[in-house]
């Protein structure tokens, strides 16, 4: 069955959450990813939204974290701080959904600026609740598109932390938790090294050589431990067409 | 025999804007990126040429690009700009920042609420976990020489050690922020005063109540005994609100939950007018300045739009609303 | 007319309350002061609760803040987080009402216990809300039962922070405003001077002399400047026993 | 095909203490002094003969008395223990303190909620300016073998500089609770574990939010569509309750808005009882031990008082009960 690159990273981020994990979800394909293992293998799972929409019934897909489409059917309606707590409460194994302009290899994200901070070449909108969600949550799926320019050796603006410089440095920051568990790219899927935490291919999608990977990243990565990711199945790409995306909103 | 009236508060948003909002002022903004901004409000600020405001806010849209656009705001302390697929980073504070039109400094979202609810609790600074090490904590976006001045603490942030841990154990502070004035709108006050706000309330409470003065604007005025009848749903009582504006989408083109949704077509044309200076020139002059009041905005706007985006009463927005 | 000891101390209490004031209650004789001051002179004043009922109706009265009564017809009903942030609020006057089981010459109270605190022979229910009132309020009204035990040189245990040692102590101690603004007693008001903060005889009620309550306080305090309390008007009286109190729940 | 049912979580009030309340625990109550207290859950902690608690809570009346009483606490940080007209000081409250009986260490009600708020939010400590140089913040009531064991933290309080003001300014900074089990009584809870309480929260929800374990038992299950109709109303997401007991008065004898009054005859009763050693043994074997379940409990209470304090469905309260 054929897919789109976008259905490939839905389903790929979709398979790493465990059930009962409390998803802390942004628009677009991390909603996907969100919505599409609730229905198929997490369904003790709930989404929510920093904005403080909490379990939604999502017969729409919202286009904004504020969409009214996030309060319709929710368990809660609450706001920020509520929101932000339950991410950081220590009861839940909270998993969060960033995405990012830059990254580099310890995981950590740029969605702020490039160039000057005081005066950028280009202005994205800023943290929201990126930095929140990198620094509190139990951990974090990065989904990005995979250019030189977007992994880079070092972020022109640092806005997420991921495993900050590597080893045990994000728990020496002050960190109780967290950091990147992997990265899902439009080519393939990182993670990071357990003790060093510097970013490996871990999968490349079917199609994609290795080598292929290491050109688009602007930083070397360990390849030789690469498998090939399994592609979607038919159920799984039936599901979220047709049940988490009937509109194709997001699917395109 | 009692008071808890907002006779007194009732007020157009041209009153309201010339009584509460001077020069200078550090404003606040209620809603999110699509959804409940203050844009009646943000209308009125323009239209009476106000300048220098200082903007803290968190993830802010469509209100707060108009006010950086039109010029009316010196600095800025911001999370987030933008208004999700329709201008994923908001257009003029783009080009605001990217041409130093303003200063503005960056924080985290829930860096930004966790300030305004010190500020709701009469405390000095609120603690947090999020950010070590980060360039929001590392970088200060205004220059020593703002420190300390006017509304701007003396630092962004302190880095403390926590005194009740034994281990090695960091603790971010983060200042307070009690701004001089909250522009936010509601769906409901109750003839006594009392706000109800229907769907998410973001940090809205905590912005309001960390203010100085607060201006509602609301969809519908409920009679006390309606509002009173189950005060579990009310959002503030009428002791923090200083002027009620009564003027139906008062959010528009950004939703109000239950009411309406946000208004795709004005979205698309705002981003396309935003692109570049004239063209923005032309918007502002057209629904800004040219307009005297609410009823000829939505004039303007037309009941086809207006009907399209009502919402469905069962959900809260509008059903299959073409929002591509 | 004839009234009261209790009746007095709600009128004197009350007419002390300027119109907007938010008015910090607990039972008993300051709700009695609150809402009459409310029913007469400050229309625009609202009585809140710690346990968070704001404004409420008061149709019958309350016998403990957490009584749902305090729910009924309020404007807000939330929590105690947001109660002791109204109080703390620095856009308003909030003042508080207090009672003791003892107080000093500056207004310190206790509501905790006498004799050693780990092994009290008298133990009170504790400071409840009482320590944030008088922490963080503009202004406190205290109501004391006027006895040489109760009025102490020194308290067995300070609950809740009036003057602390006088002059300027108190902010220097921390505090941003405050203190409090009379002690309403079965016999006589009395009041802080402005700058040692001690208290000193302001008015005895009719019928009492200054020498009666010199011989009632366990501490000296200055009676040269005493004047006598206004007594309560017929007015005053009609409202607080029809209207306020209709049931005698309070007035018995 | 989603998850969110409580169909695991409804339990019997014998069920959910026994498997989620241990000797030795750290238990938080919801309510406060004569409302909402979780009357039927202290009860079955009684009967299962639960010791060592370290009870942590803020203004507490008829749930705390009866467990400490029964002997089942060690240890209590506490603000107030009364029970409003019916006893200004909870009885078995003031008897176990002077008589060395159980160790106490106060707070003041800000304080206590200050402490669910920080354990709530996953931060170390919560800032106030409430209470400097009263005992409450001079006098530890725990010994220093105390400091640090379980969860009892290693100091009481802190007091730092404000880093954000040149000047002298204090703060004084209190530690988090994150309690081990929460017991709370609510109005409603859906099919779906959503939870609604009606009237006053108190601190309920800070404190639910800072345990490791939350029992909630409830007046009515609401459908799932009907809870989330109106989800601005809701107070707890599912995820956060471990235990559902559906159980109508288990907040008996204190009041359920909407449901239910206190119940003076039983406050009265209680109070006399409380007085001495012998008659509260009495106490505890006819309506503690002697009780099998909340339907034997409720015919002992009767038809008669059931009624009188029945609600007044538009005040929330029984209109002219007698509470003299």
């Amino acid at each position: 069955m054929e897919y789109s690159k976008l259905e490939m990273m839905a389903i790929s981020a979709g398979r790493m959450i465990s059930d009962g994990d409390i998803l802390f979800a942004g628009t677009g394909v991390s909603m996907l990813a969100a919505t599409v293992a609730k229905r198929i293998h997490a369904p003790n799972s709930v989404v929510f939204f920093e904005t403080g929409g909490i379990d939604p019934e999502l017969d729409e897909l919202p286009l904004a974290v504020a969409d009214p489409r996030v309060m319709s059917g929710t368990s809660l309606n609450t706001g920020l701080i509520d929101s932000f707590s339950i991410l950081a409460n220590p009861r839940f194994r909270s998993i969060a959904f960033l995405g990012a302009a830059q990254i580099d290899r310890y995981g950590n994200l740029n969605s702020t600026s490039l160039g000057n901070y005081y005066r950028p070449t280009a202005r994205f909108p800023g943290s929201g609740g990126a930095c929140d969600a990198a620094s509190l949550a139990s951990g974090v799926i990065i989904f990005m598109q995979h250019e030189k320019r977007r992994f880079v050796e070092k972020l022109d603006y640092l806005t997420s932390p991921g495993w900050l410089t590597g080893g045990d440095s994000r728990i020496k920051a002050g960190f109780m938790r967290g950091g990147p568990i992997a990265v899902v790219t439009n080519i393939a899927i990182l993670e990071f090294h357990s003790a060093t935490k510097e970013m490996f291919l871990a999968k490349t999608y079917p199609g994609v050589s290795a080598q292929q990977v290491q050109d688009q990243t602007g930083f070397t990565i360990d390849v030789s431990g690469a498998g090939e990711a399994e592609p979607p199945s038919e159920y799984e790409l039936n599901i979220l067409r047709n049940q988490v995306d009937p509109q194709r909103l997001i699917l395109g | 025999m009692y008071g808890d009236t907002i006779d007194t508060k009732l007020m157009s948003a041209s009153e309201a804007v010339s009584k509460y909002v001077k020069d200078g002022d550090q404003i606040t903004l209620g809603g999110f990126t699509v959804s409940r901004n203050p844009m009646l409000l943000a209308r009125e600020i323009i239209r009476q040429r106000r300048k220098d405001l200082h903007i803290v806010c968190h993830s802010h849209g469509q209100a707060l690009d108009l006010l950086v656009g039109a010029g009316c705001v010196e600095r800025l302390e911001i999370a987030y700009g933008g208004t999700g697929r329709f201008a994923p980073t908001c257009i003029r504070f783009r080009k605001a920042v990217c041409n130093g039109l303003i200063k503005f400094e960056d924080y985290s979202n829930y860096h930004m609420s966790l300030r305004f609810l010190a500020g709701s609790m009469g405390l000095p600074f609120m603690a947090t976990k999020s950010g070590f090490q980060t360039d929001l904590v590392n970088m200060e976006g205004f220059g020593s020489d703002e420190r300390g001045r006017g509304k701007t603490p003396n630092k962004k942030l302190e880095i403390v050690q926590n005194p009740f841990s034994g281990a090695e154990d960091k603790v971010i502070l983060l200042p307070a922020l009690n701004p001089d004035v909250c522009i936010i709108h509601a769906q409901y006050v109750g003839t006594d005063g009392s706000v109800r706000i229907k769907g998410l309330t973001f940090a809205d409470l905590e912005q309001a109540k960390a203010s100085r003065h607060v201006i509602v604007t609301c969809e519908e005025i409920l009679p006390r005994h309606v509002i009173r009848q189950d005060p579990d749903q009310n959002s503030l009582p009428p002791f923090f609100v200083d002027a009620v504006v009564h003027e139906p989408y008062a959010a528009h083109p950004t939703a109000c939950h239950y009411f309406y949704d946000y208004d795709p077509s004005h979205m698309r044309l705002y981003q396309m007018a935003a692109k570049d200076d004239e063209s923005f020139g032309n918007y502002l002059d057209e629904w800004v300045h040219g307009i005297p009041d609410q009823i000829t905005y939505l004039e303007k706007v037309g009941v086809r739009d207006l009907l399209r985006i009502k919402a469905d009463p069962s959900l809260g927005y509008a059903r299959g609303l073409d929002r591509r």
